[in-house]
């Protein structure tokens, strides 16, 4: 016996198996994601005024993804219709340029993240703090901590061989800061969102000329990871998990363009189905995003 | 009778003002939920007697066509709603928000007969295995506390300038002990992981949670040591932490933070 | 999207299992697509995992009894295993509270809902509607092959240094962050395997419910059981991805060192926590926690009503009293049980329009499980019952549940919580739903379908002796503990709670008497001889598959749902010809009838 | 168009019809966010009215891309029951969480907490 209604339409439901699935499949990740908003809005109405950076993202950057974004979704759907209207080369196209599309959104994002690893807040233990980037044999560092500058003995395999030499403890390193830190500038122009984009510039061009910093003056020091802040924490746990979503469907419509369109020959209707589930699952995705951008990039 | 109906529960001896309202509550809850539970064991039993297959051979396919049961679920219903409204709610509006009135109008202490705090409070920060406690001193005013001042030497976050952090008293770690017949307000708030602070006779329990401060008032009505459970998994010593709750007459508390208050200013930094 | 690149293979899949080859044992019977398979793969797998739990928790009874002696038997073993923890066979606190996680977590995650919502479903919902299997056969197997990789990476903490998760299976943070050992990361990333596995079962099921009825199943006509799985497939579906944001949270501030569910001015170990950034919540995790773990313990009980419905009708011999009564309680219970999960935070610091809203709604909901009870009770009426062990079982059931149940209410009221939050009292209160509860549905299950799935009826005398034993035992652990609750013994006390007895001082006021820490040792010994009379069971299991009594036709309980029409076994495929539904799941007695029951698919 | 984009015919002017519709959408989409992102330079002196504008452009483009990209409008009744339902618990979680988290009297969050 075969499973019924895997390509036509249960005319009682109305729906095809595998649309009914992804729609249930969404409701659950609304859900997931639903959990995280949920989050995010609690511990931002939790969280003081210097605890939430504002303005470090890049929001020309955001801005432009999310065009990349929505253009790919626009994409799919002009796909499946060309598909509807039994015009396979056309849907190729279309579908190509999605998937380069979603490359083109990660590639960015990834860009994105490097940005903020190399890029360090420094809090003294006088009280004020600073953003910059550290230099270190004039290249940026990445990941620094705290912890860092205090060096680390040198790490052995089972046999003592040294895999990893001893790094000695930083007593001093070189630090270009910019211009505003983003507690003092939210002072400034109390309650604003902005006071951001001063900062874009500074980041961008105008950043001071470097400084020595000595570690003994330091209380606290980090990139701009997960661990910087519950800022940092929430939107990279957001967008990683969005990215992950991108990243899945972008296998699963390439899947489909490519060794999976054999199917368009022997069973085309279940081909177009196909193309709608992806379909869906792709709009979703972009509609996260169009929730994301505005909360992580803007507010 | 109804001690004996709670000997027979093993409730644990009641020594709070509000205490006796709590046991109320759940004896009436139980008197509902064991009425219910012998109509329907009864019941049960008579059915599966005289419905057995040896003595039924022919099941009916209408069965049962009254409408005793319905009755019976609006019943529940009405009777659940009626502990609700008529005991539960109001009765959790005194816990959670009626607190005993410490300082009048003008911000001066209410003071009893003999010029004592009228209202005990205490500032309790619980701590993996143990319980702290802190007495506001003299002045019945605490010190300031900001979790921004927390270090190793500070493990309150008490502001250094405040000076009324001065006279604070903190007796040694677990000991904790309030006069008798006279409200108490404790100030729940942890250091590392979440604790519950529970004392059963006193029918009070409430978690220490860190990060936020939570508030609980009790009358106790009989002198006497009690201990303090911690009732929230906390690690592995969870179920050593043990503090002492010291219930004592006016002249002996008096005499006991007289003597603990020696040198507090110095336990503090 | 998983969907998409799977579900419609099946048609490949079953094309291939037409001709009848010869199947490789490994495509057969462990990566297997045909729901009977994939059912009873959790089923034997949960199977172990109870037992497994089960035998956790013994150890943790015996320690509690017994505190600081060495555990008899396994005491060498466990020493040899985990080292330190179980020095000399005994078990040190910090491996009590690996125990009792991993007896939660197991017992929930692993144990119970695969074996009544996923064993039972997978095999019998199919059947039940007439359908050839699920909708997505790929998907199905791909969701009990995360369920096994949950297990065994659940399992395998065990064994890391330091051992499994210790922080309770509610896993509240600070403490689960805190605990410097690896276990909480395992659990983390074990649940979120279980997460996904039971996300793509219930996706699944909820597709093959709608979608794969046979012609004349109107909802109406669906057997209670297959709307029990309904309702429990929507509660996974929605409920568990807050549980997965939160743990994803938690995984982050575990090993990227976020604050999420920390706050500032945190001490970690007795020292400042400086490296932490602050700012997160721990109410956030409760929250999130609770938001599914209110649901998912009616995933615990809904699957067991749905049994316990067909075994009742069944033998009866006459229609469920109330059908659309109950069909509409499992939806309200479903609806309702996402708006009452602040009932386990009431001691969190709550003000009373919460508290009020959460008493209200918990109130609200115990009534439709009021209805269901008294829907199966009132069945009973006009019946011509009878006492085979399947029934038994069921019949136990009702006043089991009842009790767990019942003592669910005061439990809802935030002001009766003041004295018996996180005692005994809980524990029993949830034990009773649950072992004597659903464990119990799940025995009324495995001896009511065993003669389906495997041609062989299971031996009566054994199982008899399985019920009574089971039955008194089962009590003889449970009752008592509402006394040592309702005395203020806590749970999750390492040594029984013997710090807190009269023992240590004669003059402290309300120390649990000698009387009740006594209570401990009873309940341990009546622990073991519950652990004895599951032994007939397990040989009656194994047993019966291969030497039991074969049955004489495909439906040796006269029972009129579609199942017992199928082959027995069924084959792939299930049905020999499509089945065409004419009339409701419970049509038994009915006047006029040649037999005293009436096949769903038999014509008018 | 109900069902669609129905798998069995329709005729190219349907669809033809459709593509300028998703066109339309993707020019109010970008529309949209260059408006979200040029009231962020504008600087609107409230955080609250940002807040909500910003929330209310997502929430037009979101339901844009449900309606009409994944074909809502015209979807079947199922689907909408399913995500009426998710949205009720979906919304529950976020309120009565918030709520929850952020009424209670009796509970002070300690950075602010005055000593008494
Ligand atoms: C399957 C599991 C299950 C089920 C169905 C329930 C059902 C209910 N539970 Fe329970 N509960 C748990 C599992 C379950 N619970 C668990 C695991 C915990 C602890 C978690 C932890 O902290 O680790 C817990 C804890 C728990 C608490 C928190 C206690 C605390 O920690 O302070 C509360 C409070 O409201 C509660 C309430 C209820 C209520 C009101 C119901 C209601 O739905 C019950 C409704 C049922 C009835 C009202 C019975 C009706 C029957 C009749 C009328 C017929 C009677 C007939 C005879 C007896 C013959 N439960
Ligand atoms: C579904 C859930 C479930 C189930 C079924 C059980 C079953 C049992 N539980 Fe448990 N329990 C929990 C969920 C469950 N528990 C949870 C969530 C906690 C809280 C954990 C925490 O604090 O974080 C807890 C805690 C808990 C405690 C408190 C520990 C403490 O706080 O320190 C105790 C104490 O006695 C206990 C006892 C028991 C006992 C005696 C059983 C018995 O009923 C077990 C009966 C089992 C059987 C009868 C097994 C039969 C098996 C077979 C027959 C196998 C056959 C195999 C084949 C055929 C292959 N449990
Ligand atoms: Cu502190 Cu348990
Ligand atoms: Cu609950």
């Amino acid at each position: 016996m075969e499973i019924p209604y895997n390509v036509k339409s249960r005319p009682d439901t109305g729906l095809y198996n595998a649309k009914l699935g992804i729609w249930l499949f969404l409701a659950s990740e609304v859900m997931l994601f639903g959990g995280l908003f949920t989050s995010y809005v609690v511990l931002r109405v939790n969280a003081s005024a210097e605890n939430w950076p504002h303005g470090l993202l890049n929001i020309p950057i955001g801005t432009f993804n999310t065009f990349v974004l929505i253009a790919s979704s626009v994409t799919v759907v002009l796909g499946w219709a060309a598909l509807k209207m039994n015009n396979f080369a056309r849907y190729r196209k279309f579908q190509a340029i999605t998937i380069l599309c979603a490359l083109g959104f990660l590639s960015i994002k990834s860009i994105e993240y490097s940005d903020k690893f190399t890029h360090y807040e420094i809090w003294f233990k006088d009280g004020h703090r600073q953003t910059g980037h550290i230099h270190q044999d004039g290249k940026k560092a990445w990941f620094w901590n705290t912890k860092t500058l205090a060096g680390a003995p040198a790490v052995k395999d089972a046999k003592g061989n040294v895999v990893k030499p001893a790094s000695p403890p930083i007593a001093e390193f070189e630090f270009s800061p910019d211009a505003t830190h983003y507690s003092d500038a939210a002072k400034h122009t109390k309650g604003e969102p902005a006071a951001a984009e001063h900062k874009e510039s500074a980041h961008a061009s105008g950043e001071h000329a470097a400084v020595k910093v000595k570690t003994a003056d330091i209380k606290r020091l980090s990139a701009f990871v997960p661990a910087h802040s519950t800022y940092f924490a929430i939107y990279f746990t957001l967008t990683a998990l969005h990215g992950l979503h991108v990243l899945i469907g972008a296998v699963v419509i390439a899947y489909i363009w490519g060794p999976g369109a054999k199917l368009w020959k022997t069973n085309p209707e279940q081909y177009v189905n196909r193309i709608e589930v992806s379909g869906l699952f792709w709009h979703f995705v972009d509609l996260v995003w169009i929730f994301l951008f505005p909360i992580l990039y803007l507010l | 009778m109804i001690q004996k109906i709670k000997d027979l529960m093993s409730f644990p001896p009641l020594t709070s003002l509000h205490g006796e309202k709590v046991d109320d509550l759940i004896l009436y809850v139980h008197y509902l939920m064991g009425a219910l539970f012998l109509v329907w064991i009864v019941y049960f039993v008579y059915v599966l007697f005289r419905f057995r297959s040896g003595a039924n051979p022919k099941a009916s396919y209408t069965g049962y066509t009254g409408h005793v049961s319905t009755y019976m679920e609006v019943g529940v219903a009405v009777i659940e709603g009626i502990l609700l409204v008529g005991l539960a709610i109001p009765l959790w509006r005194n816990a959670a928000d009626e607190f005993p009135q410490e300082r009048d109008a003008k911000g001066a202490l209410i003071v009893d007969k003999e010029g004592k705090p009228a209202v005990t409070v205490v500032r309790v920060t619980a701590q993996q295995f143990n319980w702290n406690f802190r007495y506001p001193g003299k002045d019945g005013f605490f010190g300031k506390q900001d979790l921004k001042f927390v270090s190793n030497d500070n493990k309150f976050g008490i502001d250094p300038a405040d000076p009324n952090a001065k006279d604070d008293v903190t007796p040694p770690l677990g000991e904790m002990a309030v006069p008798v017949n006279k409200p108490v307000i404790i100030r729940l708030t942890s250091m590392d992981v979440i604790h519950n602070y529970a004392v059963h006779p006193m029918r009070i329990m409430q978690d220490a949670i860190p990060g936020v401060s939570i508030a609980t008032h009790f009358t106790p009505l009989k002198e006497g040591k009690y201990q303090i459970t911690c009732a929230q998994l906390c690690g592995n010593s969870h179920y050593f932490m043990k503090g002492a709750l010291n219930v004592l007459s006016q002249d002996k508390y008096d005499a006991w933070l007289a003597e603990k208050s020696k040198g507090a200013a110095t336990t503090l930094e | 999207m998983a969907q998409t690149a799977h579900d419609t293979h099946a048609h490949a899949a079953h094309a291939e299992h037409h001709d009848h080859g010869p199947q490789s044992f490994w495509s057969k019977y462990v990566f297997s697509t045909d729901h009977k398979i994939i059912g009873i793969q959790y089923g034997v797998t949960a199977l172990m995992f109870l037992l497994f739990g089960f035998c956790l928790m013994l150890m943790m009874r015996w320690q509690i009894a017994y505190p600081g002696k060495a555990v008899p038997v396994v005491g060498t073993l466990l020493e040899k295993l985990l080292g330190e923890p179980a020095k000399g066979g005994v078990i040190a606190p910090d491996l009590y509270n690996v125990f009792g996680a991993m007896h939660g977590t197991i017992m929930v995650f692993l144990a119970i809902v695969p074996l009544a919502f996923a064993a039972f479903g997978h095999y019998v919902v199919p059947l039940m509607i007439g359908a050839p299997d699920m909708c997505f056969p790929r998907v199905n197997m791909a969701s009990y092959q995360c369920y096994f990789l949950g297990g065994v990476i659940m399992l395998a903490s065990f064994l890391i240094p330091g051992g499994a998760a210790q922080g309770g299976w509610t896993s509240y943070s600070p403490l689960a962050t805190q605990i410097p050992t690896d276990g909480q990361t395992y659990w983390i990333l074990g649940m979120v395997f279980l997460i996904t596995s039971s996300l793509l079962g219930s996706v699944n099921f909820i597709a093959t419910i709608i979608q794969l009825r046979a012609p004349g199943m109107t909802w109406m006509r669906l057997p209670f059981f297959v709307w029990a799985m309904f309702v429990t497939a929507f509660l996974l579906v929605l409920a568990f991805p807050p549980l997965e944001a939160a743990a994803v949270m938690q995984l982050m501030d575990k090993v990227f060192g976020t604050s999420f569910f920390l706050p500032e001015g945190l001490f970690v170990g007795g020292q400042p926590a400086d490296h932490l950034s602050g700012g997160g919540s721990p109410l956030l995790w409760q929250h999130l926690f609770w938001f599914l773990a209110h649901p998912e313990v009616y995933v615990l009980i809904l699957p067991g009503f749905g049994i316990i419905a067909e075994v009742i009708a069944n033998n009866t011999r006459k229609p469920l009293y109330g059908y659309r009564a109950l069909v509409y309680s499992v939806l309200s219970i479903g609806f309702l049980s996402f708006i009452v999960w602040a009932h386990h935070m009431y001691l969190t610091g709550m003000g009373t329009k919460i508290s009020t809203f959460f008493q209200t709604t918990t109130m609200i909901i115990s009534i439709p499980s009021v209805i269901v009870l008294t829907c199966m009770f009132i069945s009973l009426w006009g019946g011509s019952i009878r006492f085979n062990v399947p029934m038994l079982f069921a019949l136990a059931f009702l006043p089991m549940f009842g009790i767990g149940g019942l003592t669910g209410l005061p439990l809802g009221l935030s002001y009766v919580v003041l004295q018996l939050h996180d005692t005994y009292y809980v524990i029993a209160h949830f034990h009773y739903i649950v072992a004597p509860g659903t464990i119990f549905a799940i025995f009324a299950g495995i001896y009511y379908w065993f003669p389906k799935a495997t041609g062989r009826m299971m031996n009566a005398t054994l199982g008899k002796i399985h019920f009574w034993g089971s039955l008194i035992f089962m009590n003889l652990i449970f009752q008592p503990m509402f006394a040592q609750g309702m005395a203020g013994m806590h749970r999750r006390m390492y040594d029984g709670a013997a710090t807190y007895s009269l023992a240590n001082g004669q003059d402290v006021i309300g120390a649990l008497s000698p009387g009740i820490i006594k209570m401990n040792i009873n309940i341990t010994h009546a622990a073991f001889g519950l652990l004895i009379f599951q032994i007939p069971f397990i040989w009656n299991f194994f047993h019966s598959i291969v030497k039991g009594k074969k049955v004489t036709g495909d439906n040796p309980w006269e029972a009129t749902t579609l199942e017992w029409q199928a082959p027995t076994p069924p084959p792939h495929g299930n049905f020999a010809e499509a089945p065409h539904v004419y009339r409701g799941p419970y049509e038994y007695s009915v006047p006029g009838a040649a037999k005293d029951y009436t096949p769903q698919n038999q014509a008018p | 168009m109900t069902d669609s984009h129905g798998h069995d015919g329709h005729d190219g002017h349907d669809v033809q019809a459709a593509v300028r519709k998703y066109l339309f959408v993707f020019g109010a989409l970008l529309v949209g966010t260059l408006l979200t992102v040029g009231m962020y330079y504008v600087h609107i002196p409230s955080v609250v009215i940002t807040i909500i504008v910003a929330l209310f452009i997502a929430s037009i483009k979101a339901s844009l891309v449900a309606c009409y990209f994944m074909h809502l409008i015209d979807e079947r009744k199922m689907i909408y029951s399913l995500l009426l339902a998710t949205a009720f618990f979906f919304a529950s979680m976020m309120v009565l969480l918030i709520w929850a988290m952020f009424d209670p009297p009796s509970l002070t969050l300690l950075p602010a907490y005055q000593g008494k």
